[in-house]
């Protein structure tokens, strides 16, 4: 196991506790929240370096924090404070951080793909070393913008990770009426990429197979396709209602992938009881701080209405 | 009865008379649609009916047309009308063109429901772009602002030969009005005035229709009197309610949610000048930037009882 | 051989006397010609019954004659005759014939996927016995509509049989430019759909796979995707120049499907030269007597650009 | 020089001075553009540059808004404008929202070139949508009407930090004209003035400017005296200039080759009326039907030199 396998432990972690902090705040609106899913967004950048970009979907949460943004941003933005890196005009669904390497959500499902392969291409062509990942969800995969999207990242070897975070379910559809296939990766053969299918829940097999990825994306080898099994803890978002049965989300709850690593970091001796609870002291700090920075920070003034517009 | 259930029980009897109905959409099955709009309808019809699609708006509406040319009168819900973008090639390029490139030979009796409007949702999906259709011969546009119209549009639209947008509101679902217990159809192209004034008009439509009515009730306390036009029909437009009302009124004043640049409000202020000299008009709208989900962004960028207030005042000032 | 061979022989000949009488009239505009593509039409129209409809793109005269419309109103049609079956207001590219089975062109690269789908799902829900077949170009393979179709029509189990008529170049742009698939019927295969490639210069090959797929599709056992490899003899449409040198358009026409069955027919004696010569009279008149009819035929009336709006 | 010299002008000059611009789009490779209006630039940057795509018009906006964002200025040539319905998601909904929503960390300065308008190519090709995007804050959108603007237009747009949509026109491209032979740039947002008069504003945009000039001429015979405008600009729209010559003619026409229902007049007009009290107004568009290729239908639906002459006299008449 890896020395840093504690600091991905940390990061799923944060991401939970930040989660558990926003919502506390429902007067806030509606969120769309990672629970259950940090493995993904940990595990995947753990595999990119500062000179890559990460792009994803509305449920930003959990990419955003495991790219290393400030919570305190983070969470100023999801409550729509001028404190935010967008100044509270994207909240959910639309935050980004281009300088700290994420170019960020995009709430239209699978509308960040071609994008993404957009900021791949001048990468490639202005020679810089990074390049861009993108996650987007199993419903996406429904979109005709994959399609595209995979065929001219093929042709063009760009430098692009498409990482589907396949929760196996879009708001209340289940993958399986949803789409096709039986491995989502599989849509990326017919056009000569490598795709692989990864337990989503597991952090280290999804940071191992996006570095492998990575590593080839970087080295001029052109893009890849890997899909992460995931499970969705919550609902769709905080407002809406969820139509799984209550028994079947308890089992789902069962397979957490911070229990798993923690259980895995325990049993080989890499973590201590002790240690996992100042850690688990540390994320809840972290996101307490985060919510009374978001809190003491201003709204956006109304003159902001027309500012940025062009 | 709420406007939500107004949908559900248009849906509900017009695919209990015509098996030719099927209703297609994202988590339009036992979920219900995104605001229950759509309650009951999957298990009193069944998966066949009722279809759950995948996130993929081009194919949902040119299957919908596809299968409208082919004998099926479908009901496509495209969740946000943010996303009708993805499918206007299906719906302009096909759909509205069908009928006049076959020169009648097929016809697509399709119907596409949308949710237009900003409830704190944010850039992508708060937008209002009916105008864009009022621009495309072939189609017509319906926009319920109250629950009896939105089961009695809903269901002329389910009755007609070529293909209709209606347009609902998030902001409208949970709104609660009286519908006729009896059966009845809302004729396509007919506004109607929501409420009586003789110093000013104000043409408007869906949730903005609300607004309206506020400012009207709270312009009446300070002495002016705002007749209220609710347009329902966007394609074809009501002008003569329109014009009826301005005839008398001598001043009009045009409310959309949406961009005022080329939308409801020009369209229509320049067919009621053709008709009446003289008329005085101002338009209200969306400020020109995107619908933040920010709090006090969106607050500020779409209209509002107070814009409307002060808009009336102003167009009043001889 | 089946017996029915020299009747696909005479469509296809119909298809390129049809054209080149067509190109005598250069004044009514440019065409998209099927020259050289006549063989993947009437293979497919081969396995179509009655019951069936057909979509095809842009490219529909060698489609609407394989389909057995009425050459004279396809030419009236073509020419902006109120004699052709959408009264010249279809003209190229977007040609009909319902009643005959001929849903019909539409000249959006891709755009008739999803309808043919459509109508495919009425077809299954009405219990009728017929099937929907569709043909499109590669180019069409790069958009999104076919993976959107691809995956409805797998989940949903359509009558429908898609035909890639692969002429290997869209406009001026090779396949190999704008496709990174090897073979573009592998795009069926990550959605559990049946591909198959065939030669699409080979007309009883093209209607014996279409043959296959379409009784499967009748049976109820879903769609397919067919590969039909061909050459564009002329330029993408009669009025754009060619970027293919002349020497290698001379090779294309020699694989030219009509002197294939031609000659297959002859080495195996169903077709004696004299008959031969007399199908291409026939044909020749049929090309003629078309061209006359639509040229006696009136311009619609001024007053029909308003009828059949609405 | 001719007009798509023009346009292969301005962009061999722009692609020489600024490695970031960049051309996508479908045969603009050594095919040279569907109007030969990319004629050469493939020889002279070679692939890397003048890239050809599929046929994805969704992603190939969504790819030049990613290099746009991400420090290229791509030129997306979109063959026909019918088909930038495609790639309206990702222009309308990320191009055009990108700098606000971010608070401009990003910016996207991508140019859409696109060709509107009839040529006998049918119901799915002849479409001008440009009224649509006028509602689009966050954009800007342009078309020419000369060889000049062409030139000019397209190199302004290329040096603009934000999304820009560049409209040309199939009848334009062979039209000859002067172009400056030293480097200049069109300002966005300034119409031009292509002829004086002092009875009538004709205010029009791209190939119409070639009809209302020639209108125009043949009126002036009969003693009525047109001003041209050219209003080259969309959005933002000039104002000023329109509005500087209606308030001399006190007449204003405006026309345009696609649909006037919530079109570029109708915005026009209200504008105009808001400076210009009692001004007289008409408007020009295609009749509200599909465009057909037939030869009688399409001349019968878009506007021509006489339905123009017969607009003018009937709005000069007191
Ligand atoms: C183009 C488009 N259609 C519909 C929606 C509405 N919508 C928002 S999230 C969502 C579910 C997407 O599912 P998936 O891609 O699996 O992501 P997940 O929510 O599971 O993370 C849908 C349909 C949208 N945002 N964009
Ligand atoms: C969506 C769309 N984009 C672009 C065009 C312009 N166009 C017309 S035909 C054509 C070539 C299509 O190639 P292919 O699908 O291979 O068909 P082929 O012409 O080879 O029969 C193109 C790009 C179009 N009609 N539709
Ligand atoms: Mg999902
Ligand atoms: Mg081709």
């Amino acid at each position: 196991m890896k020395p840093d396998a504690v600091e991905l432990l940390r990061s799923m972690m944060l991401i939970r506790a930040f989660e558990a902090a926003l919502m506390s705040r429902p007067d806030h609106g509606f969120q769309l929240l990672s629970a259950g899913e940090e493995a993904v967004a940990v595990g995947l950048c753990a595999a990119l370096t500062a000179d890559d970009q990460l792009l994803c979907s509305g449920r930003s949460i959990g990419p955003a924090l495991a790219r290393g943004l400030d919570p305190n941003l983070v969470m100023a933005e999801l409550l729509g404070k001028s404190a935010g890196p967008c100044r509270g005009k994207a909240g959910r669904g639309h935050l980004s951080q281009p300088a700290a390497g994420f170019l960020g959500a995009h709430a239209v499902v699978g509308g960040n793909l071609s994008i993404a392969a957009g900021a791949a291409l001048a990468m490639k062509l202005q020679r810089r070393p990074g390049i861009v990942a993108c996650i987007f969800g199993d419903g996406a995969c429904g979109a005709g913008a994959l399609h595209e999207t995979l065929n001219i990242a093929a042709l063009w070897q760009l430098p692009l990770l498409l990482v589907c975070d396949n929760n196996q379910i879009s708001v209340s559809t289940p993958r399986s009426e949803a789409l096709a296939p039986q491995r989502l990766s599989d849509l990326a053969q017919p056009f000569g990429i490598p795709g692989a299918t990864v337990d989503g829940m597991d952090v280290l097999a999804v940071r191992d197979a996006a570095q492998r990825f990575a590593d080839r994306a970087r080295s001029g080898s052109g893009p890849a396709l890997l899909e992460c099994v995931s499970w969705r803890f919550a609902t769709h978002s905080t407002s809406t209602r969820d139509t799984r049965p209550a028994g079947e989300i308890e089992a789902i709850k069962a397979r957490c992938p911070i229990k798993r690593l923690t259980a895995e970091l325990e049993a080989t001796g890499h973590l201590g009881r002790h240690a996992c609870e100042q850690l688990q002291r540390d994320v809840d700090a972290a996101a307490a701080a985060a919510l009374r920075f978001a809190d003491a920070a201003p709204y956006p003034d109304v003159s902001e209405v027309l500012t940025d517009v062009y | 009865m709420f406007f939500r259930e107004a949908i559900a029980r248009a849906l509900r009897e017009e695919m209990q008379h015509d098996e030719r109905v099927l209703l297609l959409g994202q988590d339009v099955g036992s979920f219900g649609g995104s605001y229950k709009e759509l309650v009951g309808l999957h298990r009193q019809f069944g998966s066949e009916r009722v279809r759950n699609t995948p996130v993929a708006e081009a194919a949902m509406i040119g299957v919908g047309v596809g299968a409208a040319i082919a004998g099926l009168r479908p009901v496509v819900s495209i969740t946000y009308m943010d996303f009708l973008m993805l499918g206007l090639d299906p719906l302009v390029n096909y759909a509205a063109k069908v009928r006049y490139k076959t020169a009648g030979q097929l016809h697509a009796p399709l119907v596409v429901k949308t949710t237009a409007g900003a409830k704190r949702q944010g850039v992508a999906h708060s937008q209002c772009i009916e105008a864009w259709l009022m621009g495309v011969p072939g189609l017509k546009v319906v926009a319920a602002g109250t629950p009896a119209d939105a089961y009695g549009l809903l269901k002329a639209a389910l009755r007609e030969e070529g293909p209709v947008v209606f347009v609902d509101h998030k902001r409208l679902f949970p709104t609660a009005g009286d519908v006729p217990t009896g059966e009845h159809y809302t004729p396509i192209g007919r506004a109607a005035v929501r409420r009586r004034g003789s110093d000013v008009t104000i043409a408007t439509h869906s949730y903005m229709t609300l607004i309206a009515v506020e400012a009207a009730t709270r312009l009446a306390a300070e002495g002016i009197s705002c007749e209220v036009v609710d347009l329902r029909s966007l394609l074809p437009l009501d002008l003569a309610t329109v014009c009826d009302s301005a005839a008398r009124t001598r001043a009009l004043l045009t409310l959309e949610e949406g961009q005022p640049a080329c939308g409801v409000g020009a369209e229509l202020a320049f067919r009621a000048r053709e008709q009446l000299d003289g008329l005085r008009i101002a338009r209200v709208g969306a400020l020109p930037a995107p619908v933040s989900s920010n709090p006090v962004l969106e607050a500020a960028c779409i209209p509002d009882v107070e814009r409307v207030m002060h808009a009336v005042r102003h167009l009043l000032i001889p």
